[in-house]
């Protein structure tokens, strides 16, 4: 345990803690209950990512970009070839592109699912989360019919992606669709709109603006804090231009704004915007053929390239230099939970352990790809 | 236990008395909250509606003391390697190590260049059942945790051990 | 009751008072313990099925390869049982080894004493006392010792946590608890828990049994009150945070393990019997049928207030697996400027109503 | 402003801090290390820049000629524009100092950055290694980095080419 100063105390969350969404320490020094200061330890799951990107070729890296963010590996993939599209200078065919952001938008549902559950579990209740994991289930499958994996799925490759969608596809994505939405209504009715839940979430853990971007917080974080800010609208990638969606941001509806229960709410709201893409992208996809545009060789120019693209996490940036050589010579990955992590401290001094665990969910992060 | 761990001869009563001992030890192996990493979240769903590890009784715990199973679902840093020990030695006997994943196995897709993973979790503690997979499916853990039921079942406690 | 016809049956045969109140005390003791291990292996394994089927499960279903858990699981709790029973007791190095190893038993005697005052039927009561719902209070809250007891000897920081919250949370809410069972005593005007059932008999307003729950609104209101702070009183979720499973990891349980750590279990669960005895006693006419004048033997007795006490607690499991966790300061917020001012009223109120209506 | 009417307005500022390299693309501007918090405190106050938000710092080792890089990514949400600084660290000594007053990340960030490559930051308030435990040895992302052969009593089986497990 820790050093007992007069009247402080010193109290270790983690690395083994039911709610520190993985190997996360937190040395936190309380009074009674009231926390007057947290020093995050970071690094219990560091499994050395880049030096693993340094020795493998570029399409090897693929992989190891899924077990980064592992709740949401469709979009590490989609970052990574993004920005390695952009340095060899091609691009992928239409059907690609359409299959990448269907997929993309489906694990951005399943991660902030599980983000939105897991949040409802830190506060206390049980069984919202096992209703959302429920119907995340059913993503996982249509990724599984899709890709043969549940979780970590290597699907998309520079240039293309590995399978090219199943014939019903569609039908089956569509039918998700439509079941999925009124459950949307569940979820707020037995979590969202819950007095104890309000409470508990609501003027708790205020992120203002101006420090949500001194401390490069990114993503739904950042909206709940007020900040119309989206890499999908901002800075588009791929054809994220062609949708039409919103991007919701905080409004303090119970409390402040920037609290708690605006970065849950945005989330929610995030989770039927990608639902709206998705609809669109089924309606307009082309056929052809996913290997078409795949390079035979993957040999980029010499060259650097930082590319950002919208994990369900924030701006997940990729670093990547080249020096014309079969394996990069360094690849860096700007983590958004690392970031959103890094603002804990000043963020929730002066509330009670309850408080600190709750903003902790609040955040969204995953260890996978803050330690990388 | 301690007190009447292995101290009685083999005979009629004992060994039934044994079975009985063994079919409640394999019957609720309460499971130890302990992920790591991505096999963690195949935990989760395991223990989640569709797959429901509740119905071959097992159950969450967040205390180490109150634990039957660790999982070790996830890969296995040098940082995390001492703390790992130290929660299984935290458990109380009888204790079982479940490894699940490739990572916790042998070091999985870190094996080569990763200087801060641990190659294998059986480095530091012992184990009982490896599931292979990156991650496994849920279905692999239920098999493995199944696996571990059976081993369980076929110790006697109460037997003394021949020497 | 039971105990009094044992004294005098015993004195017939053997004529030393000590003894054959031993005997008699340990003979009523016996089917208690066994009541309440019962109740502790039917609640968990209801409380695992109830749980798994809200949440989309289907819970424990005996699955296994060889000798397995019965079908549906029913042998679950058995197997968890025996298995907590062998299994090693650990008590850490820096512990407190004499606390550590008392607290279970005191938290289990504060529930087991409780238990003896319940009238399971016009015949069927342990022992019957003159001021019965004050024993039960009284005794209810000997249980927290034990918890503070378990909580400072495990020498780890979440034990301690959990215990000090657990003391303030019980200590305050035994205030709106005793201030709403008031109102059953001023109707009634006894603590005998007998006679106050028997006050509850017959019919208000022609159709609905004379409950006191239903008697004026004031005593409908008491019952609530009176329900959720026993709710809290033992520890269940929303007012969980002694044990917050997310915060405290186990709270003030943390550090121990197998059958220490069952007793405090069997404890928990006895606790709810035994506040869901004092509600349906109290508020919901006890061993009266819910039909009046119908079915009212002592046998039927008995099965109508099991049955009331089973709601109960069918009740608390189902606020525990719907309702998020409430922080420690909204908890106090809600005792002292909510619960106890109105508990407060409501004896105003009820006066008022006895003086003018009834 | 484009990439490079930031750097006109940098060069007119601070001249000869901010150096000329055409091998640099575009996005790119390189500063001489010892100016850096100057030229960072300017860039995020001028109103014209305002770069609020450090995106990313990113080590480099360009093997075993060339020297320690460190690129600084920065965006401004006001401007909506974004620059890319690179600063060159003698390989032996390299020390550079801290901009984590500036922007809040850069704390974590640069503890990173030094956790990986051993880049010192001058002037930060808690420099020490973020990922690593804090008894590792070496800097993991150099080039020349060799894993440590044991840690704390944990031996590092070692991996042969071709014979796999030693």
């Amino acid at each position: 345990m820790g050093v007992v100063q007069g009247d402080q105390m010193v109290l270790n969350i983690g690395p083994q803690h039911p709610s520190t969404h993985g190997v996360l320490r937190l040395e936190v020094t309380t009074d009674g209950e009231i926390v007057s200061k947290i020093t995050p330890h970071l690094g219990y799951l560091h499994r050395c990512f880049e030096k693993h990107a340094e020795n493998v070729t570029y399409e090897q890296v693929i992989p190891f970009t899924d077990r980064c963010d592992y709740l949401a590996s469709m979009n590490s993939n989609f970052g990574y070839v993004v920005a390695m599209e952009e340095l060899m200078g091609i691009e992928s065919c239409e059907r690609v592109q359409y299959i990448r952001v269907i997929m993309a938008e489906l694990n951005r549902i399943a991660s902030h699912l599980l983000a939105l559950g897991v949040y409802g579990l830190d506060i206390g209740a049980f069984t919202p989360f096992l209703y959302m994991l429920r119907d995340r289930e059913r993503i996982l499958d249509m990724f599984e019919y899709t890709c043969g994996a549940r979780l970590l799925y290597n699907y998309m490759w520079i240039g293309g992606v590995s399978h090219d969608l199943p014939k019903d596809f569609e039908k089956i994505c569509i039918e998700f669709l439509d079941y999925f939405e009124p459950q949307i209504d569940e979820y707020n009715n037995l979590l969202t709109y819950n007095k104890i839940f309000i409470e508990r979430t609501a003027d708790v853990g205020v992120i203002p603006a101006d420090v949500a971007i001194s401390y490069g917080v990114s993503g739904p974080n950042l909206r709940g804090s007020g900040v119309k800010w989206d890499v999908r609208k901002d800075e588009p990638y791929s054809i994220y231009d062609r949708f039409e969606f919103d991007v919701p941001t905080g409004t303090g509806e119970f409390g402040t704004l920037g609290d708690c229960f605006d970065r849950y709410w945005v989330r929610m709201l995030e989770v039927t915007e990608s639902v709206k893409i998705i609809r669109q992208a089924l309606k307009d996809i082309p056929q052809g053929d996913v290997f078409e545009t795949m390079p035979k060789k993957i040999r980029p120019p010499v060259g650097s390239i930082y590319r950002r693209t919208e994990s369900p996490r924030g701006d997940l940036g990729y670093y990547i230099v080249s020096d014309g050589k079969p394996s990069p010579t360094r690849v860096k990955m700007r983590s958004p939970a690392f970031t959103a992590l890094s603002c804990l401290d000043e963020v929730s001094s002066g509330w009670m352990i309850s408080d600190v665990l709750a903003i902790l969910g609040s955040l969204d992060i995953v260890l996978g790809e803050i330690d990388r | 236990m301690g007190v009447l761990e292995n101290k009685f001869q083999d005979n009629v009563v004992v060994a039934s008395l044994d079975k009985i001992l063994g079919w409640a030890r394999s019957t609720s192996p309460w499971y130890f909250q302990f992920g790591l990493a991505c096999c963690a979240i195949e935990m989760m769903a395991s223990a989640a509606s569709r797959h429901d590890l509740e119905r071959i009784g097992m159950m969450p715990r967040s205390s180490p003391r109150q634990a039957d199973v660790m999982i070790v679902a996830g890969t296995v840093t040098m940082k995390m390697a001492l703390r790992v020990k130290k929660l299984y030695e935290q458990m109380a006997d009888p204790k079982y190590v479940i490894s699940m994943g490739s990572c916790a196995t042998s070091g999985g897709p870190y094996w080569q260049h990763g200087y801060h993973v641990l190659k294998g979790v059986d480095l530091v503690v012992p184990v009982d059942v490896y599931v292979p997979g990156c991650p496994p499916r849920p279905e692999a853990l239920i098999e493995g945790l199944l696996k571990l039921q059976e081993k369980i079942q076929t110790e006697r406690p109460l037997t003394r051990k021949l020497a | 009751m039971t105990v009094d016809y044992l004294i005098e049956w015993f004195s017939g045969l053997i004529n030393i008072p000590v003894i054959t109140f031993l005997l008699a005390v340990t003979i009523a003791g016996i089917p208690l313990f066994v009541l309440m291990a019962l109740n502790a292996t039917i609640a968990v394994y209801v409380e695992r099925k109830v749980s798994a089927f809200m949440m989309d499960r289907i819970g424990p279903m005996g699955q296994g390869p060889g000798l397995h858990a019965g079908k549906w699981g029913i042998l679950q709790t058995i197997a968890d049982a025996v298995k907590l029973l062998i299994k090693e007791d650990t008590i850490p190095a820096s512990a407190d080894k004499l606390l550590f190893k008392m607290a279970p038993f005191i938290i289990f005697i504060g529930a087991f004493l409780g238990i003896a005052a319940l009238p399971f039927s016009s015949v069927i009561q342990v022992v019957d006392f003159n001021v019965g719902v004050f024993y039960i209070i009284a005794v209810g809250s000997v249980g927290v010792i034990g918890i503070v007891m378990a909580g400072w000897a495990s020498n780890n920081k979440w034990s301690l946590y959990g215990a000090m919250r657990s003391a303030a949370q019980i200590i305050s809410y035994e205030i709106p608890a005793g201030l709403s069972i008031i109102i059953p005593i001023m109707m009634s005007g006894t603590m005998n828990l007998q006679s106050l059932i028997e006050f509850q008999s017959g019919t208000v307003w022609g159709i609905l049994p004379n409950w006191i729950i239903f008697n004026n609104p004031f005593s409908f209101l008491a019952f609530f009150i009176f329900f959720i702070s026993a709710v809290a009183e033992t520890n269940r979720t929303p007012f969980d945070i002694p044990e917050a499973e997310s915060e405290l990891v186990a709270g003030w349980m943390t550090e121990y393990s197998g059958f220490r750590w069952a007793v405090f279990f069997l404890s928990e669960y006895a606790n709810m019997f035994v506040v869901s005895g004092l509600a349906a006693a109290g508020f919901l006419g006890g061993w009266q049928s819910p039909i009046p004048g119908l079915f009212n033997s002592p046998i039927w007795g008995l099965f109508w207030f099991t049955g009331k006490i089973i709601f109960l607690i069918f009740v608390m499991m189902w606020f525990r697996w719907t309702f998020p966790r409430l922080r420690v300061d909204q908890l106090m917020h809600v005792c002292w400027k909510v619960f106890i001012p109105i508990a407060m009223l409501n004896i105003f109120g009820v006066g008022i109503w006895k003086l003018i209506i009834g | 402003m484009t990439s490079i009417e930031i750097k006109e307005a940098l060069k007119n500022q601070f001249g000869k801090s901010v150096m000329e390299n055409d091998e640099l693309p575009e996005n790119q501007v390189e500063v001489k290390g010892e100016e850096w918090l100057d030229i960072a405190t300017f860039m995020k106050n001028d109103p014209k820049l305002s770069f609020d938000q450090l995106e990313c710092i990113t080590g480099i080792d360009t093997g075993e000629e060339g020297p320690l890089q460190s690129h600084y990514n920065l965006h401004s949400m006001e401007h909506r524009h974004k620059i890319e600084i690179v600063i060159n660290h003698d390989k032996n000594e390299p020390k550079v100092p801290s901009i984590e007053k500036l922007w809040r990340i850069g704390d974590w960030f640069e503890r990173e950055t030094y956790d990986m490559f051993g880049i010192e930051y001058i002037g930060h308030r808690d420099l020490r290694r973020i990922l690593c435990p804090d008894d590792w040895e070496g800097w993991p992302l150099r080039k020349d980095y060799e894993p440590q052969e044991s840690f704390h009593g944990i031996v590092v089986p070692k991996i042969k080419e071709e014979e796999g497990w030693e």
